[in-house]
């Protein structure tokens, strides 16, 4: 029994213990949903190990590799990379903050709620850890439901439209995605990821130009819907406005990664010349919705709804970095998977907390909450600037490389992205300043308390990752670059063409000079 | 009227069946009683029958002559079961009129 | 090892300190912590730069840049970004002067903040602020210079909004964060460019590889790089079009006005171009257009100043004037120049604005220049330093000012006449509209005794005096100090310091007549000055009377905030409202979405129509399948 | 003459589940004379249970020796056993969902108990014939059981319209297939199978009227499996009948008859797929389309799931279509599938639906979760194996599906396929939104515990579906290894 | 000679089941299909079905037709109403055309050419082959369609029995 199979399978076994805890006391489901998702992340730190050492192991760690069902082979074949460990470790590590948050604010069907969310928490996992595309479908679904449910029972007003919403859209892409796993199965003989990868690249799989092309707009499409790409973004406001806070944490910081890890982790390595081909199209689609999710969010009254857009926005990002096929731009999409899952689940937090406190969301039933609650101030400062990619905080980095790497590859997409970062500041701010200044009103003093001791709880490991990740990058990325390098040396044996890396002296066009000004 | 051929070919046969058939169909589809909109099914069925039968004669076997008769017994089961259904729902809507049924629908 | 990472640490333990326990340490605690670690780190900085033998004299001191590094901050593929701190002459002038005024100020800024809610809190960003300024010095590399560059920035935001109650103070932080985040963009991307061409970001790789490239291969995209820099440094320096947000930044406290907004923050512009001057020299045209803007700048600015009733305002303008002024020098080609003009700078407009403090503190808040007058009795000392300070930027001979901006408009004269001209009048203006406000203040009937004198409208000096009076010791040390600076500042020969640096215009302006004119433009303004508001008080509003429209234009700056808003701010914001949320994100994509349910769903409703009940019905659709069954069957695979 | 006109032993054997099953209908109807009051004839539940128990072990060891039987009237294969214990299985299930259902209407007869093994043994008949004549006696002892079920509450004018409607419909399909069956008879010579497709593949079959000929019994089989455009008596009669009975028909004659399809065109009609696999390729996409679509419109809940169950033969024409081997496996798999979760899904219904069928409606389900959560959960599970989500039976059984199409180049159906299940969790969900997301209202007030044998039947579906969703290695390699080749 | 039998035959049947279809008064249409039948058994006679001719008197004409008019009598049905139209009464004209074209064509155009029907070539359409193949090959199909009729009387007894308590 690896690690590796006691971090996945035992938020299953919590869902279980869950399910059958008597009914009526509610305080049981919440020690033991905190016990249990503390118990796995704790667990999960050991799986860092074989990452830190001076040199970075090729393939996978703690690999299991077992029959499944035989006919067809489906295999659980479940493993660990650079890729792969920290969005392990990011749905951990959210889990249990989610469990925390909803502490107090789950009032009703606790025990339900609670193992929703730790169900949540095993199908995440098991998407980021799977090797079977198959395998990896199931978990896929799998985190469907719970989320479906957390939004539609617990939400707000208008929840259940919500979450059907999520759960159709969702559906929509993943069933095609479906259609392109059997197919390569068809064409394979198996499921198993690494054989698929593996006979792709010593062409014993060849795929005709049309047949990858399908196949790779079938995977995306699943993809983009998850993270959302523009213009499918359109559930995502709505799912997060509804959620409760636990599930626009979770939502927000591991869901929406699953699309991005898909991307990275599938449509560009099993299918790099499609993926070449498309990324023109992919790029010019992230940068409208880097600017279009910024300037949507502009001018959201709901402060949810704020965030949400902003998600489109930053995701944006990391599809920009992963099309770029350059070695920061890989680095600096996943690093962002990271940032965003910290800095906007953070954010959604914070957003909860003040949604307990006063019991709306919309920006103008706020103003002036940092006289009555300066730490909540603070906590809430730190950030929107996190969020907003100011430098030794997590989503510099993340923003940097993404950009640095687009840079190299298509300099006026570089531009437009780099113009949703100023419209980052615009938002946030705009927000904090609505929100935090000005003077508070009598009833929203009486009512804004300033942060309990649980709520510090929350906020300090997520305020320390944002330091942490923003000034010592080295404790994360080593394992990232290094499986990017792989990922994107595969990429670029499967291409005929110049190779995109950074290259020193190229030469700079006209055009793109012009672009530049 | 042209002179009568001394015998038939066998798609004549085959021809009355499908009228036969046909005939039934149209019961089943402008008759509104339902007592009457059975017996064209029945009607069906025997046209059925002459086809089995005239094939039969055509590949000189014993086989279609058995397989009409299974379903002689077949409408005789088909008649009883039909006819008690035909009645219940006589003693529950006082009518036979078939366009009355129709209470399940959309 | 010189351990320079102490000197920015050290405010950075003091923000820390302050910031985590500030609520509940008592105020001289707090004092202690905030102005002894920008203390210490001066002190700091005086150790390592006599350890490193500047103040020996000797002839290659720091020819080359000491160097150290830390840790990896970045790593991705070929691109290594490290956090490394390094020290050139460049550097070490503006070590001198952020921890030097900057040690100043926050003495300054004890006194002036004692009644002060949220005092923690205000040495805590101060502290902060000097942390990311020393970065920015410090850093050896774009991103690292970068780091700095936002931080003063955030800093900046924190303090502009510092009175967070009044929507004023706050708007204009998100002003002056939002378009230096413009700037940003410009920098940003040109820093893009930069890891793109050199495959570093570190100086000393890139400008060594620079210095190597032939001009007319690499001239495109060094151009590129060097206007997109200087986008970045419009914004942190206030230069046409990103001025805007500097004015308003005034918002903030006045310690906050000298120290960011005048001395150091403000001057980071100049300094990365200062920096950057190998990419400038082989960017063609690009010195140009600094030259041009920075003129542009240093003239509306000046124009815009000559009308102002806040005195800090005036001070403000004045800012973003000089700021002009130093990038013409930059622009010029006298890199030198614009960083000696940062010093004096420094000296003298931290010391406007801290006696503009002053003047504030004794009026108990008062800032329009129409209600004080006759102060010179009251406080005495502050009169007299910033009699020191306005001779100073009027650039009359010995003072300080007089050095840097001859030096900037003998480079530009020599860059090209019509340039010097403009330059002249504009320090005509200056010195016309700087002593205007010392003239209003000082002089004539004190204005506020018949105000009643009993405004307390911005809340922020709860104390209500009767009378304006001096201050405290605290305050009027530094202004002391900085006085002195001013009038003899102009002798620490700074060109000479950093000519290594900047090799290709080190000789010193030749034409003699030159130095007389600026020189007598300064007197003229002084004279009229005195004339306007000390002979014939009548002769301002006449002139206004009679020159209305364009009074009207000065006033009110131009318009030029209205003309963002109406052209970029409102579109943008209503664009994305009405446009983009509603009809696109609303409308077109969720009304697609809902429409394919809207459809499905109407779909249904006519398949389900097929269900009518009635079994003849059914018995026809089943007749119909069969036909369509049998056609299909009969039909399909050829006929046999 | 053929030579073994007396049966053996060994053909005895692989006909016993009939047997048993007959014997056990006869002894029911015998005791139902002797017994006359509700307590004494609960035994008809439990013993109607072991008699299916018993079929189906006798089923088991009958698929050890396979072979023919009786002339060559039945082939026991894996095919055939396969579907033989399906069927008994699923009439296990659908006893146990309706004895507290007979109760409570106070119908708690022996007939009913009789019919179902009457039915069920028709049922096996259809799927191990080799021959025309035993499909349509095995389709007709099913479906006239069928009909008489669908029309069990005698005096309820709902269940009579059913019957009515499934009987002349019904009757007029199979008059269809009959007609299919004379030309096939007048073209080959033989109702055998086997000798069909041999005297198919000789050179000078006359293939047109072949086609035309196994049109028509498309059309019989299509009405059976509810296929589009047959399918349309489907939504009226599971309205209409007993929700238990719904439940049954739902499955088990539509799975008898899947397998005497698959048989059919597999075996006899191979020869001529070229002429039927598009036919059936667009039957297929219309069934799902027209079960899917009209399905988002119901506000019944047995309704709703007659579309769905049409939707569902959708899904299982399209494994037809591949015409494969895999394909074959793959409906297998599904309906095993399919069976466990709609007799799950119905038992629920007819849990709730209590005295009289008075809560069907799908709003009547609001709030069940708070009042029953484990009937919700259990429902929870049915509507999530019939959306296809992984880790129950539909998923999988949709994943063969689409995989044995894939395999067979049916690209375009396949997505048009995926896409339909996309649009089916719409209403799926509707119910999931009712029971999770509303308040109690009037309707779950008053909720008695479901009864014992209920619970049985539901808690046994949630684990198959569970189980078929888990592991469903077990039951897809005996599908697999006795699909049709 | 077995061209005007059949002839006369296929006239009766066509005629009485062509009545059946237009007749509004449900013991007509009954009367006609008793006259369908027995033109059938005489074609079966045609044809060499010696015992199917007499089971489909005695069978059909005899025991299920008396079924019908047994109900038809207890039901005491009259005859039709004259109500309104459903699409598939104006649709059915031409859907039966057409359903009958096609099958005409077929088995005018496609069937395969054969021999003249005359009466007395196949002769082993008698009760003796019959049984013997019934009760041979035919043995289980017999069997079963016991269970078949146990069905449809349990059935019939299930829906039509008074109920006795």
């Amino acid at each position: 029994m690896s690690l590796l199979n006691i971090v996945l399978f035992l938020p299953l076994v919590g869902f279980l213990l869950l399910i059958f805890t008597p009914k009526g006391n509610d305080q049981l489901p919440r020690m033991l949903a905190l016990g249990i998702s503390l118990l796995v992340f704790v667990i999960s730190l050991g799986l860092i190990g074989p990452f830190m050492g001076s040199t970075i192991p090729e393939g996978y760690q703690f690999i299991t590799d077992s029959p499944w069902i035989n006919s067809p082979p489906i295999r659980y074949h479940v493993g660990l990379d650079g890729l792969s460990l920290w969005l392990v470790l990011l749905t951990t590590l959210l889990t249990p903050i989610a469990v925390l948050v909803s502490w107090k604010s789950i009032g009703h069907r606790v025990k339900e709620f609670f193992a929703f969310l730790i169900l949540l928490e095993f199908g995440l996992i098991g998407v980021f850890v799977s090797l079977d595309l198959f395998l990896f479908y199931v978990f896929w679904e799998v985190g469907l439901v719970p989320m479906y449910f957390l939004i539609g029972i617990w939400g707000h007003d208008r929840r259940i439209y919500a979450a059907v919403k999520f759960f159709l859209y969702t559906m929509a892409g993943s069933v095609l995605m479906l259609a392109g796993i059997i197919y390569l199965y068809n064409r394979a003989g198996t499921f198993d990821y690494v054989q698929i990868l593996g006979q792709l690249q010593s062409g014993r799989l060849v795929l005709s130009s049309q047949a990858e092309m399908l196949l790779f707009s079938a995977f995306f499409l699943a993809f983009a819907i998850k993270v959302p790409l523009f213009p499918l973004h359109t559930w995502l406001p709505d799912a997060h406005v509804e959620a409760p806070t636990a599930g626009s944490i979770m939502l927000a910081s591991v869901m929406l990664k699953m699309g991005t890890y898909g991307l990275v982790r599938y449509s560009v390595p099993l299918f790099p010349n499609a993926a070449h081909k498309a990324a023109p199209f992919i790029i010019g689609l992230a940068v409208i919705g880097i600017v279009y999710g910024a300037l949507v969010a502009l001018v959201q009254p709901n402060m949810k709804k704020l965030v949400a857009y902003s998600s489109v926005s930053h995701l944006g990002f990391v599809v920009l970095g992963v099309f770029s096929f350059t070695q920061q731009g890989l680095d600096g999409a996943v690093y962002q998977m990271l940032n965003h899952g910290i800095s906007t689940g953070a954010l959604f937090m914070l957003v909860g907390f003040l949604y307990e406190r006063r019991h709306s969301l919309e920006i103008s039933a706020y103003g002036g909450v940092a006289t009555p609650a300066p730490n909540l101030a603070i906590v809430f400062l730190i950030t929107t600037l996190a969020s907003v990619g100011l430098p030794m905080l997590n989503n510099f980095v993340g923003e940097y490389l993404v950009l640095q790497g687009a840079s190299q590859v298509n300099f006026t997409a570089t531009v437009f992205a780099a113009v949703g970062v100023i419209l980052s500041a615009c938002y946030m701010l705009w927000l904090y300043q609505r929100t935090f200044y000005g003077k508070a009103s009598e009833s929203l003093s009486h009512h804004m308390p300033d942060l309990s001791a649980r709520e510090w709880a929350v906020s300090l490991p997520l305020l320390l990752l944002m330091f942490w990740m923003g000034i010592y990058t080295q404790t994360f990325m080593p394992p990232i670059s290094a499986q990017n390098a792989r990922i994107l040396q595969q990429y670029q044996q499967q291409q005929n063409r110049p190779q995109l890396a950074v290259t020193p002296d190229r030469n700079f066009s006209a055009s793109e000079v012009a672009n530049a000004r | 009227m042209p002179p009568l051929p001394a015998s038939v070919p066998l798609s004549w046969y085959l021809m009355l069946s499908a009228i036969l058939f046909a005939l039934g169909v149209a019961g089943f589809l402008f008759r509104r009683n339902i007592i009457t909109v059975f017996m064209s099914i029945e009607l069906m069925l025997n046209a059925v029958n002459l086809s089995f039968v005239t094939f039969s004669y055509k590949l000189k076997q014993v086989d279609g002559h058995i397989f009409s008769f299974f379903v002689m017994v077949v409408a005789a089961a088909e008649a009883a079961v039909g006819l008690a259904i035909i009645l219940t729902v006589f003693k529950n809507r006082q009518t036979l009129e078939i366009d009355e049924v129709s209470s399940l629908k959309n | 090892m010189h351990q320079l990472w102490l000197i920015p640490l050290l405010p950075l333990a003091g923000f820390a300190i302050n910031g985590l326990f500030g609520r509940r340490l008592a105020k001289p605690v707090i004092n202690a912590v905030a102005v002894g670690s920008v203390l210490l780190s001066f002190l700091w900085v005086l150790k390592t730069l006599s350890a490193l033998g500047v103040f020996g004299g000797g002839e290659s001191v720091l020819e080359q840049a000491y160097q150290e590094h830390y840790f990896t901050w970045i790593q991705s593929g070929s691109l290594n970004i490290g956090v490394d701190f390094a020290i050139d002459r460049l550097t070490a002038v503006m070590l001198m002067i952020v921890t030097g005024i900057g040690s100043l100020i926050h003495i300054y800024a004890v006194g002036y903040m004692a009644h002060e809610g949220g005092y923690y809190r205000f040495f805590a960003y101060l502290n902060l602020f000097m942390f990311f300024m020393l970065t920015l010095v410090l850093g050896a590399n774009f991103l690292l210079l970068f780091v700095g560059w936002e931080g003063v920035g955030l800093c900046s935001y924190l303090l502009i909004g510092f009175y967070f109650l009044e929507k004023f103070a706050t708007d204009a932080g998100n002003k002056a964060f939002i378009v230096n985040r413009i700037g940003d963009f410009g920098f940003s991307l040109a820093v893009f460019l930069i890891a793109m061409h050199f495959g570093s970001l570190d100086f000393g790789t890139v400008f060594g590889k620079v210095k190597d490239m032939p001009v007319e291969s690499s001239a495109g995209w060094m151009t590129a790089i060097a206007l997109l820099l200087f986008v970045g440094a419009a914004g942190k320096s206030a230069q046409i079009p990103l001025y805007v947000w500097l004015p308003d930044a005034m918002a903030g406290p006045t310690p906050v006005s000298a120290l960011i907004h005048a001395a150091t923050m403000v001057t980071a512009g100049v300094y990365m171009v200062a920096r950057s001057s190998e990419i400038f020299l082989h960017a063609h045209g690009a010195l140009e257009v600094v030259a041009i803007v920075g003129l542009a700048t240093a003239f509306f600015a000046a124009t815009m100043g000559l009308a102002q009733t806040d005195i800090k305002k005036v001070y403000a303008y004045s800012t973003v004037s000089q700021l002009g002024y130093m990038f013409l020098g930059l622009g010029s080609g006298a890199f030198s120049a614009g960083i000696f003009h940062v010093m004096t700078h420094a000296f003298f407009k931290a010391l406007l604005f801290l006696g503009a403090g002053s003047v504030i503190h004794a009026m108990s808040g008062e800032q329009d220049l129409g209600k004080m007058g006759g102060l010179k009795k009251y406080t005495p000392i502050t009169f007299a330093t910033l009699l020191c300070a306005s001779v100073a930027i009027a650039g009359i001979p010995p003072f300080s000012g007089y050095h840097s901006k001859d030096a900037i408009l003998a480079a530009a004269y020599e860059f090209a006449p019509w340039m010097y001209w403009v330059g002249v009048v504009t320090a005509g203006m200056t010195a016309f509209y700087v002593f205007r406000a010392f003239f209003l203040a000082f002089f004539g009937e004190p204005r506020w005794k018949k105000a009643g004198h009993d405004k307390h409208e911005h809340g922020k000096h709860g104390h209500g005096h009767g009378e304006p009076h001096e201050s405290p010791a605290s305050m009027w040390i530094p202004l002391a100090v900085l006085a002195i600076l001013s009038l003899v500042g102009g002798y620490i020969n700074i060109p000479k310091w950093l000519e290594p640096m900047f090799k290709l215009h080190e000789e010193a302006p030749g034409t003699e007549w030159t130095v007389y004119v600026s020189v007598a433009a300064g007197v003229i303004g002084i004279a009229l000055a005195a004339l306007f508001y000390l002979v014939s008080p009548g002769i301002p509003e006449g002139l206004a009377r009679t020159f209305s429209t364009p009074y009207r234009w000065i006033y009110n700056k131009y318009f030029v905030d209205e003309f963002y808003d109406a052209l970029v701010v409102n579109p943008t914001v209503d664009g994305s409202r009405s446009l983009l949320w509603r009809v696109v994100d609303a409308g077109c994509i969720d009304g697609a979405v809902n429409g394919v349910g809207k459809t499905a769903r109407a779909v249904g409703g006519i398949l389900k129509r097929m269900q009518s009940g009635s079994i003849r019905s059914y018995a026809a659709w089943v007749v119909l399948g069969s036909i369509i069954v049998i056609t299909a069957m009969s039909m399909a695979g050829g006929g046999k | 003459m053929p030579a073994n006109a007396f049966p053996t032993g060994a053909e005895y054997l692989r006909f016993l589940p009939e047997i048993i099953l007959t014997l056990a209908g006869v002894v029911i109807m015998l005791l139902e004379a002797i017994f006359t009051n509700d307590e004494q004839r609960k035994i008809f539940g439990p013993l109607s249970i072991v008699a299916l128990l018993a079929a189906l072990l006798a089923s088991i060891s009958a698929a050890g020796d396979p072979g023919a039987a009786f002339s060559n009237m039945l082939i026991i294969d894996g095919f055939a056993s396969f579907f033989r214990a399906l069927v008994i299985g699923i009439g296990i299930i659908a006893i146990l969902s309706s004895t507290g259902y007979l109760r409570q209407e106070r119908m708690l007869g022996g007939e009913y108990h009789a019919l179902v093994l009457f039915s069920i043994m028709g049922q096996c008949v259809m799927v191990s014939a080799n021959e025309l004549i035993m499909i349509f006696i095995g389709l007709e002892i099913s479906s006239i059981a069928s009909y008489i079920l669908a029309g069990y509450l005698r005096d309820d004018p709902r269940n009579n319209e059913s019957a009515l409607k499934y009987f002349l419909l019904g009757s007029f399909a199979t008059a269809f297939l009959l007609y299919g069956v004379a030309w096939i008879y007048g073209l080959t010579g033989s109702t055998n199978l086997d000798q069909i497709r041999g005297a198919l593949q000789t050179s000078a079959a006359p293939l047109v009227m072949a086609g035309a000929a196994a049109a028509f019994m498309f059309v019989g089989f299509g009405f059976k499996i509810s296929a589009a455009p047959f399918q349309i008596w489907a939504p009226d009669v599971y309205q209409g009948a007993p929700a238990p009975v719904s439940g049954f028909l739902s499955v088990g004659p539509k799975a008898a008859a899947f397998a005497i399809l698959l048989r059919v065109f597999m075996t006899a009609f191979g020869p001529i797929a070229d002429r039927w696999e598009p036919m059936v390729w667009g039957c297929a996409l219309a069934t799902m389309i027209v079960g899917n679509f009209a399905a988002l419109q119901q506000s019944n809940i047995k309704r709703m799931l007659a579309y769905s169950s049409i939707a569902h033969a959708g899904y299982v024409l399209v494994a037809v279509t591949a015409h494969s081997e895999t394909g074959s496996a793959a409906a297998m798999f599904y309906l095993a599938a399919y069976a466990f979760t709609n007799l799950g899904a119905f038992a629920v219904v007819t849990y709730f639906a209590r005295k009289g069928e008075k809560y069907v409606a799908i709003d009547d389900f609001a709030g069940l979760s708070q009042r029953q959560p484990a009937m919700a959960a259990m429902l929870t599970i049915f509507l999530l194996s019939l959306i296809g989500v992984p880790l129950t039976a539909g998923f999988f059984g949709k994943f063969y599906i689409f995989k044995a199409a894939l395999d067979a180049n049916l690209t375009w159906l396949t997505v048009l396929g995926l896409l339909n299940s996309a649009v089916a969790a719409y209403y799926y969900l509707r119910l999931l939104v009712v029971m999770y997301f509303k308040d109690p209202g009037d309707s779950v007030e008053n909720l008695e515990p479901a009864g014992l044998s209920l619970q049985i039947a539901v808690y046994a579906s949630a684990l198959g579906t569970l189980l078929l969703g888990i592991f469903p290695g077990w039951v897809l390699d005996i599908a697999s290894k006795s699909a049709l080749k | 000679m077995d061209a005007l039998l059949f002839m006369i035959f296929a006239a009766i049947a066509v005629v009485c089941a062509i009545n059946l279809v237009v007749q509004r008064h449900p013991i007509s249409s009954a009367l006609s299909l008793v006259g369908v039948m027995g033109a059938l058994a005489a074609l079966y006679l045609l044809l060499g079905g010696e015992f199917i001719a007499a089971a489909q008197l005695v069978v059909y004409a005899g025991a299920i037709m008396v079924l019908f008019v047994f109900v038809i009598m207890l039901l005491n049905a009259g005859t039709e109403a004259r109500g309104r139209r459903g699409w598939a009464h104006y649709a059915g004209v031409p859907l039966l055309l057409l359903l009958f074209g096609l099958i005409a064509c077929l088995i005018t155009r496609r069937m395969p050419a054969s021999e003249d029907v005359v009466f007395g070539q196949f002769t082993k359409g008698g009760p003796l082959d019959i049984g013997r193949a019934l009760f041979t090959t035919y043995l289980l199909p017999f069997e079963v369609t016991s269970v078949l009729i146990l069905v449809a009387i349990l059935g019939a007894i299930v829906l039509a029995r008074k109920e006795i308590d």
